[in-house]
């Protein structure tokens, strides 16, 4: 018992529980429901039931069995390649986005520390830059698929996404700045901690988006167009470019891009309440001083959880609600009016530091 | 009345240009309607067919039918009223001679290949005798073989409730191919069964 | 456009002996493309994202309309009409028979007129939501597509109830329809387009004034009303560019002229113009049902001339001259007296004219018809080259090609 | 008044209306025939005017049409008239209000007309839908192939003369670089 609990304490072990605990019990399921619900969530939306034919023995569990039906025929599913394509390139593509996506979770604590152990795998000191370089490495994915597939839809979704890259890369870096300026460190748990201070006396948290309010909107938006998501869905442009870079997958690599996109849509969600809304911190839950550690972490898994959820049900809205850009547009929108704002954000930020502080 | 022109409105000022505010109006229009079927599915207009059927309009053109006389003949004279009319051509008769005498002409074959059918109505407006209608209620034809479709005198023969027959789920095996009709059904005569 | 400035530039650089012709990219849209609404292929020439060149190609659906009617007595064209433009089937019913009414020299009872109308507006206002709802999805706005679809659905009820039938109407008749207004119809009525209007209501502040829609359309697309009408544009395409040409009005047929409604124009010809200009026609087709739901005389729903329409079934049981009539009207088929007609009637689209020529027997000689999109797809290059290919889609939206009236 | 329709009823008496005055006016000897039955106004010329009638149609202010409504043709083979074809051109005058059929006859032996192409955007399209399914050649037309029907297919399925129940072969899809090549200038 000793030594298991020994090995367990070895860093890397440690490492490698985490990520198991987190990513395959937190995130990859939560994508995959959401991809579910996105369905369901939609059909409510727009007046219509939703999936919930798929059954075993009559049960759909209202529509939860299209999940295994839908894993089950990904998998079973021919696994295609066009003539012509170029083969490693094309069969590594889908997994590039998928371990970019799922890498974001690398830095994103999902409750406060007991003692030494941290629910976060790893603490880095450069932090969020760690995500800007994940979130640049995502879109490689895109690019590969669209290049690799011979075909002249996926190669436009490809170049799509790039060019959507670059535009998002620079002002979500610039929009995330008042963060470090406001929090003093890229250091994710100080950052999180930095929220839990609060206005005249404990009225309100100083959380980011109060804190840096067109920065949370800035950096919102960017992520959004980084994960490719309406309204920023141009490299797929299902209407007009078919489905863009991944037009010719299918199977398993297919869902790959799928789950990448849902797994990547958890992580603005969690990385929003990270970095926003205080974390896994609870508002006003220093007040009950004598609160015991345990219940403490359950409220906070609680609330980061809710929060996360939350985000992710907002970008789902916001998807069924807006039509989409067309790409010159989005990086029109990026390079002309949020570059500029996110700018003006770092200057306000910058003055008030120096003058209040 | 005089004409009268409309300019339509186009509106994109400085308020459009924010973005944020029409994307919020959406979302609190999309988020209203999500709410209210998140519990209940209170607008849900989406029929689930085959648990719930739509309710049909009692114009509605479904199968045909073949109607009878109270003394069970089948009304129709062969007449080829129909068969004349139909602009698909989907209307087979040949006529003969009646044993019963007070039988004039009645149809020895009576054949609609409901795949040909385009549902248009006009041999119901064209019999004189009232003796095909298409007001089973009958919405989809769904069978696994091309010869199902081919509807005989004696499947069209109206010997059942319209309202029982929306509901009977067919098999092809149930239904007689056209070449075995006469071995399959003893009444080819189209008198009653019973 | 700017970007064709540049284009030209650059296609001016190549003359001086670079060839900059391996960087256009010629690519397939369609003929099966999810923008594409029916089967229509668009062969196109990029340069990059930008549209240099564009040749459509159509006839993928053609089933020979004008070949059948030649080849069928006059009432089985009915049948074949419903099949044109599918979103909007009354249209092309009425449109024909009031066509076959023109030749004989007669005209419909006011009753029936007055049903006309109020199936016909429903018609057009299906096929204007279904036109705006396709639009808005394939840029994006699916939410408000399925809104759409499900006022759609109210009106196709109706539509049901009155003819028997959601899209293969085949309702009217020469002289009249087929079938009068059924019990309740009216109140029916009233109540869907209650429904209807809140849902307009909801569509039109979930997307009218979202800057991300109005980017995609405004200036997209546009045409200038000099190459609108040489394109013989009709409808609410050559309405967007500021024309107010609209059948109903100018040649006034029907008891339109007895309906109040204005005629919704807008100034650029780009789909931002079109787009508003169908969402108001939808509003002035409800005010005219409104109208001549109010005022729907009573009065037989068929014309009283002999042999224009089937008698009444009593007659046929128990006349020998309506037996005789019956007969000879199903054997020999409706004999217009010989000549030839024009008969321009609104449709969704534009302007559907029948071209019918009769030489008195009970076959037709010629049934033409006009189909409005053929000439929205003709000009398609000319609303394309130089925007981006991801407007085609708002464009071809807009244009509301039907398959079934443009290959016919 | 033409003979074809001396067997039908015309409310209208057979003097000529403002137009066919003006038509034929402006072009003495190209107006062979008119009529106007049922209020549609229609006016029968010689081929070799067309051209120039449909010039002066768009272009003179009395008659401004602005659209080309229609092009098609009548195959007249069952009515047993010559010349077989009858070319029919339907146009609307917005600033008029007033519409105008433009009839002209083709023997089917010399089934060719000058193109118009160039007086409306229209008639391009529908130049080539009429040849297609009648055959009739519009002489000058920039791009003159089969649009609703495929390259390959063999007659003009509008000629009543052609059996409606003919059926012809299936085509083997070709190569790639043997398809047509598409585009004007290709």
């Amino acid at each position: 018992m000793e030594i298991l609990l020994e090995i367990i304490m070895i860093p890397a072990v440690l490492a490698i529980i985490k990520i198991v605990v987190i990513v395959l019990l937190f995130a990859l399921p939560l994508g995959t429901f959401l991809t579910l619900m996105e369905r369901k969530w939609s059909a409510m939306i727009q007046d219509r039931v939703g999936p919930n034919r798929a059954n075993i023995g009559n049960f759909t569990g209202h529509g939860i069995m299209h999940l295994a039906a839908d894993g089950l025929k990904s998998i079973f599913k021919e696994d295609t390649m066009p003539k012509g394509a170029d083969g490693f390139l094309y069969l590594i593509a889908p997994f590039f986005g998928l371990i970019a996506a799922v890498a974001t979770f690398a830095i994103i604590p999902i409750a406060g520390p007991i003692g030494d152990f941290t629910f976060q795998v790893t603490d880095i000191e450069p932090g969020l830059l760690f995500i800007f370089a994940i979130t640049s490495l995502s879109v490689y994915g895109a690019v590969l698929a669209g290049t690799s597939s011979n075909s002249k839809f996926a190669l436009l979704g490809g170049t799509r996404a790039s060019a959507q890259m670059i535009s998002y890369e620079v002002f979500m870096g610039l929009a995330l700045m008042g963060i470090f300026m406001v929090y003093g460190t890229t250091r994710v748990s100080g950052i999180v901690d930095g929220q839990n201070e609060y206005w005249f006396g404990s009225l309100i948290p100083m959380w980011g988006v109060f804190t840096q309010p067109l920065g949370f909107v800035l950096f919102f938006t960017a992520l959004v167009a980084e994960t490719k998501r309406a309204p920023f869905d141009a490299p797929e442009g299902e209407s007009e470019i078919v489905a863009g870079y991944f037009l010719e997958y299918s199977g398993m690599r297919w869902s790959a891009f799928m789950l990448a996109e849902y797994v990547a849509l958890v992580g603005v969600a969690s990385l929003i309440t990270t970095l926003f809304f205080g974390g896994y911190h609870v508002p006003w839950l220093h007040l009950w001083e004598s609160a015991p550690q345990w219940l403490v972490t359950i409220l906070q898994i609680i609330k980061f959880s809710v929060f996360t959820l939350f985000f992710c049900w907002f970008q789902i809205q916001l998807r069924w609600t807006v039509p989409k850009f067309r790409f010159d547009q989005t990086m029109a929108l990026g390079w002309k009016k949020l570059l500029p704002l996110s700018l003006i954000n770092l200057f306000v930020t910058a003055f008030v530091i120096l003058a209040f502080a | 009345m005089e004409l009268k022109v409309k300019q339509v409105q186009r509106v994109d000022g400085a308020k459009e240009a924010l973005y944020l505010p029409a994307i919020f109006g959406g979302l609190r229009l999309t988020v209203s309607h999500f709410w209210r079927n998140l519990f209940g599915a209170k607008d849900v207009v989406t029929v689930s067919y085959p648990e719930e059927k739509r309710h049909v309009s009692e114009r509605w053109r479904g199968r045909h039918r073949l109607t009878r006389l109270d003394n069970g003949f089948l009304s129709c004279v062969a007449c080829y009223m129909c068969e004349t009319v139909c602009p698909s051509e989907c209307i087979h008769i040949e006529a003969g001679e009646h044993p019963d005498l007070s039988v004039e002409k009645y149809p020895v074959v009576f054949d609609i290949d409901e795949l040909r059918c385009v549902f248009c109505g006009l041999c119901v407006e064209a019999c004189p005798k009232d003796a095909i209608r298409m007001d089973t209620g009958v919405i989809s034809m769904a069978y696994t073989s091309r010869h199902t479709f081919d509807f005989t005198r004696d499947l069209l023969r109206d010997s059942y409730d319209p309202k029982s027959h929306s509901n009977t789920k067919y098999e092809d095996n149930d239904l007689p191919s056209p070449k075995d009709q006469t071995e399959a059904l003893p009444n080819s005569l189209g008198v009653p069964a019973t | 456009m700017t970007d064709m400035t540049v284009l030209q530039s650059r296609s001016e650089d190549a003359s001086t002996g670079e060839d900059f012709s391996a960087s256009v990219m010629s690519i397939e849209i369609g003929p099966a493309h999810p923008a594409m609404h029916g089967i229509v292929r668009l062969t196109t020439q990029l340069d990059g994202e930008l549209i240099v060149g564009m040749e459509a190609e159509i006839g993928y659906l053609h089933r020979g309309f004008e070949k059948e009617s030649e080849n069928s007595k006059w009432i089985q064209v009915i049948p074949y009409t419903d099949r044109l433009n599918y979103v909007s089937p009354l249209l092309c019913n009425i449109g024909y028979s009031m066509a076959v009414e023109k030749l004989y020299g007669i005209e419909a009872p006011r009753r029936a007129e007055f049903t006309r109308v109020i199936m016909g507006e429903i018609s057009r206002i299906t096929d204007h939501l279904t036109c705006l709802g396709a639009v808005a999805m394939e840029i994006g706005a699916f939410t408000f597509f399925l809104w759409f679809i499900k006022a759609r659905e109210y009106l196709w009820e109706l539509v049901e109830e009155m003819t028997g039938a959601r899209l293969t109407t085949n309702w009217t008749r020469f002289g009249g329809n087929a079938f009068d207004l059924p019990d309740g119809f009216l109140s029916d009525l009233s109540d869907r387009l209650a429904k209807l209007k809140e849902v307009l209501t909801e569509c039109d502040k979930l997307l009218t004034r979202n800057k991300i829609f109005i980017d995609r359309v405004k200036d997209v697309g546009a045409i200038s009303k000099e190459d609108a009408l040489s394109y013989g544009f009709t409808g609410p395409m050559l309405r967007a560019c500021g024309i107010p040409f609209d059948v109903r009005r100018a040649d006034s047929y029907s008891v339109y002229d007895e309906l109040d409604f204005e005629i919704p124009v807008g100034s650029t010809g780009d789909c931002f113009d079109r787009f508003l200009v169908r969402m108001e026609e939808i509003r002035q087709s409800i005010s005219i049902i409104e109208q001549a739901a109010d005022k729907m005389p009573e009065g037989p729903f068929m014309t009283d001339e002999r042999m224009m329409h089937y008698p009444d079934k009593k007659d046929v049981y128990g006349n020998i001259e309506g037996l005789i009539d019956h007969f000879k009207l199903v054997m020999e088929g409706h004999q217009p007296p010989a000549g030839e007609i024009y008969m321009p009637t609104e449709g969704g689209n534009g302007e559907i004219g029948f071209y019918l020529v009769s030489d008195g027997s009970g076959d037709p000689v010629r049934v033409r018809m006009r189909p409005p999109c053929f000439n929205f797809v003709a000009a398609m290059p000319a609303m394309t080259v130089g925007h981006y290919v991801a407007d085609i889609v708002p464009i071809f939206g807009s244009v509301n090609m039907i398959g079934g009236e443009l290959d016919r | 008044m033409s003979e074809e329709i001396s067997t039908q009823e015309t409310e209208t008496p057979p003097e000529a209306c403002e137009l066919t005055t003006m038509l034929e006016q402006e072009f003495p000897g190209a107006v062979t025939g008119f009529h106007s039955h049922r209020g549609d106004e229609t006016v029968i010329i010689e081929r070799s005017a067309l051209e120039s009638v449909c010039r002066f149609l768009r272009d003179d202010s009395r008659c401004s049409f602005e659209i080309m409504m229609d092009l098609t043709a009548v195959d007249r083979l069952e009515m047993n008239e010559t010349p077989r074809f009858e070319m029919v051109y339907h146009f609307k005058s917005l600033t008029h209000a007033r519409r105008l059929r433009l009839k002209v006859r083709l023997a089917e032996d010399d089934c060719k007309i000058a193109s118009i192409h160039h007086l409306w955007k229209a008639v391009d399209w529908y130049e080539r839908e009429c040849f297609d399914m009648f055959g009739i050649v519009f002489e000058g037309h920039p791009d003159l192939r089969r649009i609703l029907m495929y390259d390959e297919f063999e007659g003009h399925p509008l000629r009543k003369d052609y059996p409606i129940d003919k059926q012809q072969p299936l085509v083997e899809l070709k190569e790639v670089e043997e398809r047509h090549v598409y585009g004007r200038h290709a």
